[in-house]
């Protein structure tokens, strides 16, 4: 095999494993965005969403109605979480909401284990995650078709979330309520219920990634841990920037990847562990507000 | 102890000898600087000693005056005992007074040295100084402000030390040598009475008479060098003057002082004195204080305070007396103790208190139970400035609501048929400065001081005053009115601050009042009633109904004693402004000056005993940033219920 | 008053300072110089360039061009720790207090500068860790007496009324004896009681500690008041120099403040 | 929703309760893992060894008039959970802990020196130390019937079949892919040696935890091209590793996974890419054996059964806790032969038993566990007894065995676990007992 | 209520900055002592001691360390268990290659590396701020892990990576006991919380604080920036690293890396918040919460399911003990955001105050 052509898979590979990242990415992005929460229940709410609509579905139900029914629950996740969690905490110091994610991380985890059992579960959308076969055999690269898929899908939840940013009412009070709280209450939408939808956002943008996640790895406790993945993803992009999510998970994606193909051998691999944080901190070094994040100025 | 102190017969002695006795004890705290900075006796002697010498360097000599202007410091005691050593009295001018009113003790004394506590003191003497020509020296405590002061009378305390310093390191023995020549019979200080009537007058006390009744009421409450007072008074004042330095310089306790006067309370917690003294206003404010903080406090906590004060308010008395009281009691109180009272006591620094005095006026018999009902020895006693104080104390175990106790050892005590009492005793001041005709009227030949209370002798040998001589009227129908007696019931409310009852000669008795703004503001803030001040809380009708409340209860306690049953108070006002000092309203001891009242309102007086519902007034109001302006307004008149007098009932 | 002040030589002389950001030109080749003891004003309308000059003068902004002479001392390039090392303090126009300390902490905290002690010795509370601490705390003591601030001593600044915040703030400035002090509109946002509390610690701080005392302020009849030079600037440039009266009579001040809404 | 389980809480509440429990029980502690990653193990085990328990109380009454008791205890596969629940469990019952499962290599770890000076056995079954298997240096700790090590000669020998003959193996590629961690490091020296003697080429990749993203390391095999990978999983590693098989095109016939990574819950996730997968297992799944017959028989049909989904009942992990309550129970058993029947044994008599512990064929046979697990036979030297492994493959829906038993070599292993032990001997300062003076 | 504090005047600024100025918190402290140091060791039981209290103080340790850090410098950060992981492999390696060395001085050595490691991942806090900070401290976390784990001579080329604790001797005194480890953990946690305190107290601490609260002025009042949080992280790691040691050698016994997870750092952050960030105190009561109300919910629950003779698959009551221990963490951060310490000290006011409310 060409070392050029290998370069490329990993590339590749790379890119469209970033791609899985930045899905993960977006949905802390959109909660960050809009409430200044950090929400570390991101993972366990994709873990949860994925769940749900694994059980579901292998209770019988049709694809679209677990699909529908699923959102219903991460929707109305998204309001209780406002009404009984940030709403009390609200004007409270980040790290404390911070915090209260973790609290509802646990819960999230308990709640759903409790509910569907912790055993681990297949799920297959249709699309094989194998290599399409006339690129492995015409040019030797591997590309699997599910991650194109992936890719596919990220692209259009992105431009979905773009229409619905710029061009809804609701989108365009999300974005005046990150720029600023007053002005979003000039909108004429309590902050309140700004911020159950963007929870309920994040809700679906979790269960998509649950889904794409769940098909890599098994429905199981362990895509709690995705959310890890997003964080290096975060720093590169920026906590506010939903371009910055895309673009910081293909950085990160394809950096790690090469770097645990090309310099891993030669330390004793596994370094993806840390390279993608090493790679965000240098980074950051440069650049403190990340790549599409706005700059920090400190006024005396 | 007296064996200790033989000899010891002026206050350089005494302080002498506790810098030898007890060098190492601390002598005089202040709070400043964050933290209680001490002076040990032997720092405080040293310090005297450097004052003396420095003074004497200046030229104050032996019998010659010098004021002192100054609220509690250190400093103060130390320059007050350093003009002692020298054989100078001193004259402790009030600090609050404002700098007219200080002209005349300079004058009268022809006082030549000042120590004054700060700039705003300076500026006081320095306004005087052209007409206070004997005023040569002025020395300040506290330089700051002062830098550009170049007056020549002006000197800093510091310099004055430093003076002292180069003198006695010139003449080692000069100090020992002039408080060796000094004798009991010296003048050792003057107070200038603050006077209801007329021109204040110097009221001369020899060391001896100073001396003695404070030695005898320090070994009647058993007081060591253990104990703690804290200096809050003015120390113009001879009550002030007797707690907290003749007797700590008779028996070796600390004497602490306050950081300000704002900061009175915090300190006080801090320092918890053992030995207390509280003019009747003091007390009256603190259980004010503890009122209102009390209806701020939750559900639970005012369950707590009311069911514990109950049982207090039944034992409390008793246990601290020493009486039997049933066991069950005994618990409840103990767990009072533990809840209410001992938390209570903390928070208003009287933990530690071991026994407590209250004088200057009479105290209102509720207002008194509850401090002896959470646990405080609290007692009373009676004494003027003429007497140095002590002429009557409780003693332990013998404590009276309304009496101020039996005579102090030592101390003769008679009535006049005209109910005045009189009083001879070791503690009697020698003479008013200057004024021999003053001092015939109030001494007589047999060297009996005709105090101007009157009162009388109860079965138990306890002196009751009633009021002043002068004061005490008869209605009408010839019923004794006793006007303090009356206020002094209706000041025990914490809605009311002031009152003023007349009567005298008249068919029934009228009452003006003037309500606690800060309790009363709470009252309505609780019960979100909106308003703007005094003068508007004041014309309220909640308010009127409230205080006809108050009165109501005290005619109803009334009605239970024979003699005064008939005195009780028919007819009130609120007054639409607070009676103050500086419109003479009150004396600067903050008594009510009845007759100027009588006077400056006597519209008011007469529409009272008119029948009238209210009153048209206009008046010079001074608002609280200061402006004046005028206010015009009716004034409500209110009845209120009067009630038959107990006697009478049983007699039907 | 001001003429008893003892004003002596030059402490602090800047020359032909001029600042950029990006394309605003904040100050444009500024001049003045400050008397030791005196009480120096910059004033200006809003965006004249005072804060910025203020920035300069301890080091939080570096001018593109000109010389700051300290006790004629040249600095290029200095920055704000290294201005505070030289003995310039500032106190900040919206109040830059340590929020979560109390006042008595945010005081010591002024005097971190000249303790010697190293972090050890202070884990340790050994002697001389512990010496120091007490002995500056008496010298904070002095401070907070002086600017009569007793009763909140071991209050949390957080909790503090404006005012008193700004106080505070004046006495952590003052903690660190400055040679120069820099007040950036010390009355900004306070009622009338509240200046002229705040002019008689001024006044009270050249007279009683001999501080060099540079301010901005908005209010020019408090600055008229207690200063003795007043710098103007107006669009970054210096229009006036000289004594509050002769500043007064200026026309291109007159015409400055007019020029604004005000 | 909820079934209610009966036999284990029973005895959880006397416990709390703080009635004295009766002399004649012999108390195990169930300190396993209900949530988290690694639930689907934890549950499984336990509810194996719960089972097995049960079964044995209700159709024996216990081990000669002995009942069995236990308690679960939730270590949430936390190293200082499981040392809580170590300490928590090791005084309950009438003698204290008899034994101790830790179900986790980092809490085995954690308990060795505990575990000694309690005088509390520790059964490592197939995890843990592998040097642990020298009883001179560890004489309370026992990785009963294979270790890492072994398992893993076996695995080559396994490849080595394959291939037709050892021989074959020079000059084949072999990739190792583990869990970086304690225990996916645990088998790198010994393939090292393996890939000197017989001349195959190893390499060792490196998957950071949790392992849910796999993508380079299996590029790196698909450039590597190996012949075999060892896949050295656990938890969510394991579908991805065979998703990320999937992905690169490598065939998963040719992946040969440990017993952690061989089980239901490893492959099923990856769906129809996990067909084909080989992994080793030192216990077979199914419910046909007599002994799981009788489960069913005298513990599920009375609603006492400790899994709460039934379709789990034979799994993989669960008839490996039903192996771990056969070899608690015979190690119970060989006790009481000696220090007294029906009556509850110490820990340290335990420890005996376990140590003199041989379940050969014919007992194998009595129990109704033939083909369940090898026979096994433990000695002070020994603390492993078996060490040979049956490789199954799944073909999408159920694991097939497609070997026999294959058994370690010795050769290999044993001179490295002396050396290993020795070392830890070393450093802890232990002198190791001589085994001839033991009985 | 229980405070009377009337006529404790402080008559010297020494008493005055006194670590506890009031007279009942000095008695309740050295009873406290007391019971830690005689009656404890006297009558708690293995389980208690190795099991609960031991670790609590290791805990408590590195809670400490991270709100010097965290909660009074304001630097964020997730690499805690990285540097306790440090301190522990550290000290394994010194009692190991230097055992003349003694264990004592192995400890501190090790902390001075955890030390240096935290000075080193510490450079971006010079640039980057709050959460940005707290995720770049993540790369510590992880590679300090991969790190330890990847060079043999960190575990002695164990073939597992895992180290076994030496015995700890000191002074020829071995500490084999439950008890006396934990007396020796106790005596070293109690002296370094000692000097935590002190250094909270003075020039260091305030420095520290003013960085937190006002960054630019500390600046501008001339404090070094770089030196100061470069230090806090020193300072910080160091008391990880020592809590790390410990960890290995009083607690567990024999660690691998993964025991210094990221889930660790977690919890301690959970414990300082809990507790309450920037207090001393809070790091323990923090420590207490984290470590100890899930034992005690795992106990509680099976004492409920007794008590009302309902039987709860054990599965269920992991996952109710899960949420319950989730929905308290939201509960207390909802009920006091500043954590114990702060009701602590509120409800020591009201008791000063007491029967007053304010």
């Amino acid at each position: 095999m060409s070392e050029v052509i290998f370069f490329f898979e990993v590339l590749a590979g790379g890119l469209l494993a970033g791609v899985m990242y930045a899905l993960v990415a977006l949905g802390f992005v959109l909660i960050y965005k809009a409430s200044g929460v950090f929400n570390f229940a991101q993972g366990a709410m994709v873990f949860f969403a994925a769940l749900t609509f694994v059980s579901l579905t292998e209770r019988g139900w049709n694809f679209w109605l677990a699909l529908v029914v699923t959102l219903a629950v991460m929707v109305l996740l998204g309001i209780v979480t406002e009404r009984v969690v940030l709403r009390p905490l609200v004007n409270q110091p980040q790290i404390t909401l911070f915090m209260a994610t973790i609290g509802l991380t646990f819960v999230l985890e308990g709640l759903s284990q409790l509910i569907w059992g912790s055993q681990p579960h297949g799920l297959e959308l249709g699309i094989p995650d194998v290599p399409m076969e006339w690129l492995s055999q015409k040019w030797n690269v591997n590309i699997s078709q599910f991650d194109l898929f992936s890719a596919f899908v990220a692209g259009g939840l992105v431009a979905v979330l773009a229409v619905f940013f710029h061009r809804t009412r609701i989108g365009r009070a999300l974005r005046a309520v990150a720029d600023d709280h007053q002005a979003a209450l000039a909108v004429g939408i309590p902050l309140q219920h700004i911020w159950a939808i963007v929870w309920a956002v994040a809700g679906f943008v979790a269960l998509v990634a649950g889904l794409l996640w769940g098909v890599r790895n098994g429905v199981q406790f362990a895509l709690t841990f995705v959310a890890l993945k997003a964080l290096p993803v975060l720093i590169l992009g920026g906590f506010e920037s939903i371009m910055g999510a895309i673009v910081g998970g293909l950085i990160i994606g394809a950096s790690e990847k090469l770097a645990e193909v090309y310099v891993g051998p030669f330390v004793g691999g596994g370094i993806e562990s840390w390279f993608a944080y090493v790679v965000a901190l240098v980074f950051l070094l440069f650049r403190p507000e990340g790549l599409f994040g706005e700059k920090i100025i400190d006024r005396v | 102890m007296s064996g200790e102190l033989t000899g010891l017969d002026t206050f350089p002695k005494l302080l002498m000898h506790h810098a030898r006795a007890r060098g190492d004890r601390p002598a005089i705290r202040e709070k400043d600087l964050g933290i209680w900075q001490t002076w040990t006796w032997a720092q405080f002697a040293e310090q005297v000693r450097l004052c003396a010498c420095g003074l004497a360097a200046q030229g104050l000599r032996r019998g010659s005056h010098i004021a002192l202007i100054s609220d509690n410091r250190p400093r103060l005691y130390a320059a007050m005992a350093a003009a002692q050593c020298l054989g100078a009295i001193p004259v402790p001018l009030y600090q609050d007074a404002v700098a007219a009113e200080m002209v005349f003790p300079i004058q009268n004394a022809e006082i030549g040295f000042a120590f004054a506590e700060d700039q705003e003191q300076v500026d006081k003497l320095l306004e005087i100084l052209p007409q206070c020509l004997s005023l040569k020296r002025i020395y300040y405590d506290d330089p700051r402000g002062m830098r550009h002061y170049a007056q020549p009378e002006l000197m800093a305390y510091e310099k004055l030390i430093e003076l002292g310093r180069e003198a006695h390191r010139r003449d080692p023995s000069f100090v020992e040598n002039e408080i060796a020549s000094g004798a009991g019979d010296d003048t050792a200080a003057m107070f200038f009475t603050s006077g209801t009537t007329g021109v204040p007058k110097g009221v001369v006390h020899s060391h001896a008479s100073l001396i003695g009744p404070s030695l005898t009421a320090a070994r009647l409450d058993r007081l060591g060098e253990g104990d703690v007072i804290l200096a809050y008074l003015p120390p113009a004042w001879i009550g002030q003057n007797i707690f907290s330095c003749a007797q700590a310089f008779v028996t070796g306790y600390c004497i602490c002082c306050p950081e300000s006067a704002e900061t009175v309370m915090t300190d006080m917690r801090e320092i918890g004195p053992t030995y207390y003294f509280a003019p009747p206003r003091v007390l009256e404010n603190l259980l004010t204080q503890v009122s209102i903080r009390m209806e701020d406090a939750s559900r639970l906590k005012r369950w707590l305070y009311r069911r514990f004060m109950d049982v207090a308010n039944r034992v409390g008395g008793a246990i601290l007396d020493g009486k039997p009281v049933p066991a069950l009691d005994r618990g409840l109180y103990w767990l009072g103790d533990l809840v209410v009272y001992g938390p209570l006591r903390n928070v208003i620094g009287m933990s530690r208190v071991k026994v407590g005095y209250t004088a200057g006026e009479a105290i209102g018999p509720d207002l008194f139970k509850f401090y002896r009902s959470i646990g405080i020895n609290l007692k009373q006693l009676y004494g003027s400035t003429e007497t140095a104080v002590f002429v009557c104390v409780q003693p332990d175990g013998q404590v009276k609501a309304d009496t101020a106790g039996p005579a102090v050892p030592g101390v003769e005590l008679r009535f006049t048929p005209e109910r005045e009492l009189l009083i001879r005793s070791p503690g009697l001041f020698r003479e008013y400065y200057k004024n021999p005709e003053a001092t015939r009227q109030a001494k007589d030949p047999e060297g009996w001081f005709h105090t101007g209370d009157a009162g009388y002798f109860d079965q138990d040998g306890h002196v009751k005053i009633i009021d002043r001589v002068k004061d005490v009227g008869r209605l009408a129908d010839g019923t004794l009115f006793a006007p303090k007696y009356l206020e002094n019931k209706l000041k025990f409310f914490p809605y009311i601050r002031e009152a003023v009852c007349f009567g005298d000669a008249r068919d029934k008795v009228c009452a003006f009042i003037n309500i606690d703004p800060e309790a009363i503001g709470n009252w309505a803030e609780r019960r979100n009633m909106p308003y703007s001040g005094y003068t508007d809380l004041s014309a309220r009708d909640e308010v009127y109904e409230l205080v006809r409340e108050c009165i109501e209860r005290v005619n109803a306690d009334l009605s239970a004693e024979p003699e005064i049953a008939n005195s009780q108070i028919h007819r009130f006002l609120i007054l639409h402004k607070e009676l103050e000092a500086d419109d003479g309203e009150l004396t600067r001891t903050r008594k009510v000056r009845r007759g100027f009242i009588g006077e400056k309102y006597g519209e008011l007086v007469s529409a009272l005993y008119a029948g009238k519902t209210s009153v048209h007034v206009e008046a010079q109001v001074r608002y609280e940033d200061g402006r004046t302006g005028t206010y015009s307004a009716d004034l409500k008149i209110r009845d209120a219920k009067v009630f038959t007098p107990a006697a009478s009932q049983r007699a039907a | 008053m001001s003429a008893a002040r003892r004003a002596g030589d030059v402490i602090l002389s800047v020359q032909d300072v001029s600042l950029a950001f990006g394309g605003v030109r904040a100050l444009q080749e500024v001049s003045f110089d400050v008397c030791e003891h005196e009480i120096r004003a910059i004033i200006g309308p809003n965006g004249a360039g005072k804060s910025s000059m203020l920035n300069v003068l301890n080091g939080v902004y570096h001018p593109q061009q000109g010389k700051i002479r300290l006790r004629n001392k040249e600095f290029a390039d200095m920055d704000s720790h290294q201005a505070a090392d030289l003995g310039i303090a500032r106190t900040f126009q919206n109040i830059a207090l340590f929020k979560g300390m109390s006042v008595l902490d945010n005081l010591m905290t002024g005097r971190n500068l000249k303790m010697r002690c190293n972090f050890l010795q202070q884990a340790l509370w050994l002697g001389p860790a512990k010496r120091e601490e007490l002995e500056h705390r008496r010298a904070v003591e002095e401070i907070i007496d002086f600017l009569e601030i007793q009763h909140i001593r071991k209050t949390p600044v957080g909790r503090l009324p404006y005012g008193l915040q700004k106080r505070v703030e004046l006495g952590r400035a003052l903690a660190a004896e400055p040679a120069v002090l820099l007040l950036d509109e010390p009355m900004a946002g306070m009622n009338l009681e509240e200046k002229r509390d705040m002019c008689r610690f001024i006044l009270d701080v050249n007279d009683h500690y001999g501080t060099t005392i540079v301010l901005i302020e908005h209010d020019m009849g408090v600055v008229m008041d207690i200063s003795d030079r007043v710098v103007v600037l107006d669009y970054g440039r210096k229009i006036a120099d000289g004594s509050p009266d002769e500043v007064r009579g200026n026309q291109s001040v007159v015409d400055a403040y007019l020029g604004v809404a005000h | 929703m909820k079934r209610i389980i009966a036999a284990g809480t029973v005895a959880l509440a006397t416990a709390f309760a703080g009635t004295a429990a009766a002399q004649n029980e012999q108390f195990i502690p169930a300190n396993f893992y209900w949530v988290g990653p690694y639930a689907p193990g934890g549950s499984g085990f336990g509810g194996g060894m719960i089972d097995y328990f049960a079964m044995l109380n209700e159709r024996d009454g216990g081990i000669n008039g002995v009942k069995l008791t236990w308690e679960k205890c939730e270590t949430e596969y936390r190293n200082d959970r499981g040392v809580e629940c170590y300490e928590r469990s090791k005084k309950k019952g009438p003698t204290g802990a008899t034994v101790i499962h830790p179900l986790s290599t980092g809490i085995t770890y954690s308990l060795i020196d505990k575990s000694i000076a309690d005088k509390i056995p520790l059964i490592s079954m197939g995890y843990g130390r592998a040097d642990s298997s020298d009883g001179r240096v560890f004489p309370y700790v026992f990785p009963l019937i294979t270790n890492y090590w072994s398992q893993n000669t076996a695995k080559i020998k396994f490849i080595g079949m394959k291939e037709g003959g050892m021989d074959k193996l020079k000059g084949k590629k072999i990739v190792n892919i583990y869990h970086d961690s304690a225990y996916g490091k645990e088998t790198i020296p010994v393939l090292d040696v393996q890939a000197k003697k017989y001349g195959f080429q190893i390499t060792h990749i490196a998957v950071p935890h949790p392992g849910n993203e796999q993508q380079s390391q299996w590029l790196q095999v698909r450039q590597i091209r190996p012949d075999w990978v060892i896949l050295r999983g656990w938890g969510v590693m394991n579908p991805t590793a065979l998703k990320a098989a999937a992905k690169v095109g490598f065939p998963r016939t040719k992946i040969v996974g440990v017993w952690w990574s061989g089980a239901e819950e490893d492959v099923i996730p990856a769906g129809d890419a996990a067909k084909g997968y080989i992994a080793a297992g030192f216990n077979l799944p199914g419910t046909n054996f007599p002994v799981m017959q009788d489960i069913l028989k005298h513990v599920y049909k009375k609603g006492k059964g400790d899994m709460e989904d039934s379709s789990r009942i034979g799994s993989i992990y669960h008839t490996r806790g039903v192996v771990a309550g056969i070899v608690t129970a015979e190690a119970i058993r060989t006790a009481q032969n000696r220090f007294g029947k029906g009556k509850p044994i110490t820990g340290e008599q335990m420890r005996w038993g376990i140590e003199n512990l041989n379940i050969d064929d014919k007992r194998l046979k009595q129990l109704g566990a033939v083909g369940l697990m090898n026979a096994l036979k433990v000695s002070c030297m020994d603390h492993e007894g078996g060490g040979a492994v049956k490789f199954i493959q799944w073909d999408g829906r159920k694991w097939n065995v497609i070997s026999d038993w294959i058994a370690s070599d010795q050769s290999i292993v044993r001179p490295m676990i002396e050396a290993s032990a020795a070392q830890y001997a070393k450093e802890k300062g232990i002198t190791p007992r001589d085994c001839s003076r033991e009985k | 209520m229980l405070y009377r504090e009337a006529g404790q005047f402080k008559s010297s600024y020494a008493e005055d900055q006194g670590i506890f100025p009031l007279r009942q918190d000095r008695i309740a402290f050295w009873v406290l002592m007391a019971v830690a140091f005689v009656v404890v060791p006297l009558i708690g039981d293995q389980y208690w001691l190795s099991a609960i209290l031991t670790p609590f103080l290791i805990f408590a340790l590195a809670a400490l360390g991270l709100n010097i850090l965290t909660g009074y410098a304001g630097q964020l950060s997730l690499g805690t268990a990285a540097f306790m992981a440090v301190g522990a492999f550290m000290a394994y390696n010194f009692v190991l290659r230097m055992p003349w060395l003694g264990i004592i001085p192995s400890f501190i050595l090790a902390g001075l590396c955890a030390a240096a490691v935290g000075i080193v991942f510490g450079l971006p806090s010079l640039r980057i701020k709050g959460f940005y900070l707290a995720v770049a401290t993540l790369a510590a976390q992880f590679f300090v892990l991969w790190a330890l784990q990847r060079f043999g001579w960190f575990t002695n080329y164990s073939s597992s990576g895992v180290i076994t604790a030496q015995e700890i001797v000191i002074l020829g005194y071995a500490f084999k006991t439950p008890a006396q480890k934990y007396l020796l953990t106790l005596a070293i946690v109690a002296l370094m919380a000692l000097a935590a305190k002190n250094l909270m107290r003075s020039e260091t601490g305030r420095a520290f604080m003013a960085v937190r609260d006002m960054d630019v002025a500390a600046s501008v009042i001339g404090i070094p920036m770089m030196k100061t949080k470069l230090l806090a992280f020193a300072i910080s790691s160091f008391y990880c690293g020592v809590a790390g040691a410990l960890h290995a050698y009083a607690y567990l016994g024999t660690v691998e890396p993964e025991a210094y997870s990221l889930d660790l750092s977690f919890r301690i952050l959970f414990m300082i918040i809990i507790g309450g960030v920037g207090s001393i105190m809070g790091s323990f009561l923090g420590a207490g919460f984290i470590t100890l109300f899930p034992i005690f919910l795992n106990l509680a629950s099976g004492w409920v399911s007794h008590a009302l003779g309902v039987e709860i698959s054990h599965a269920t009551v992991s996952n109710l003990e899960l949420i319950i221990f989730g929905g308290l963490i939201i509960f207390f951060l909802i009920v006091e955001p500043h954590g114990f310490a702060r009701l602590w000290q509120i409800a020591k006011e009201k008791l000063r105050l007491w029967p007053f409310p304010h």
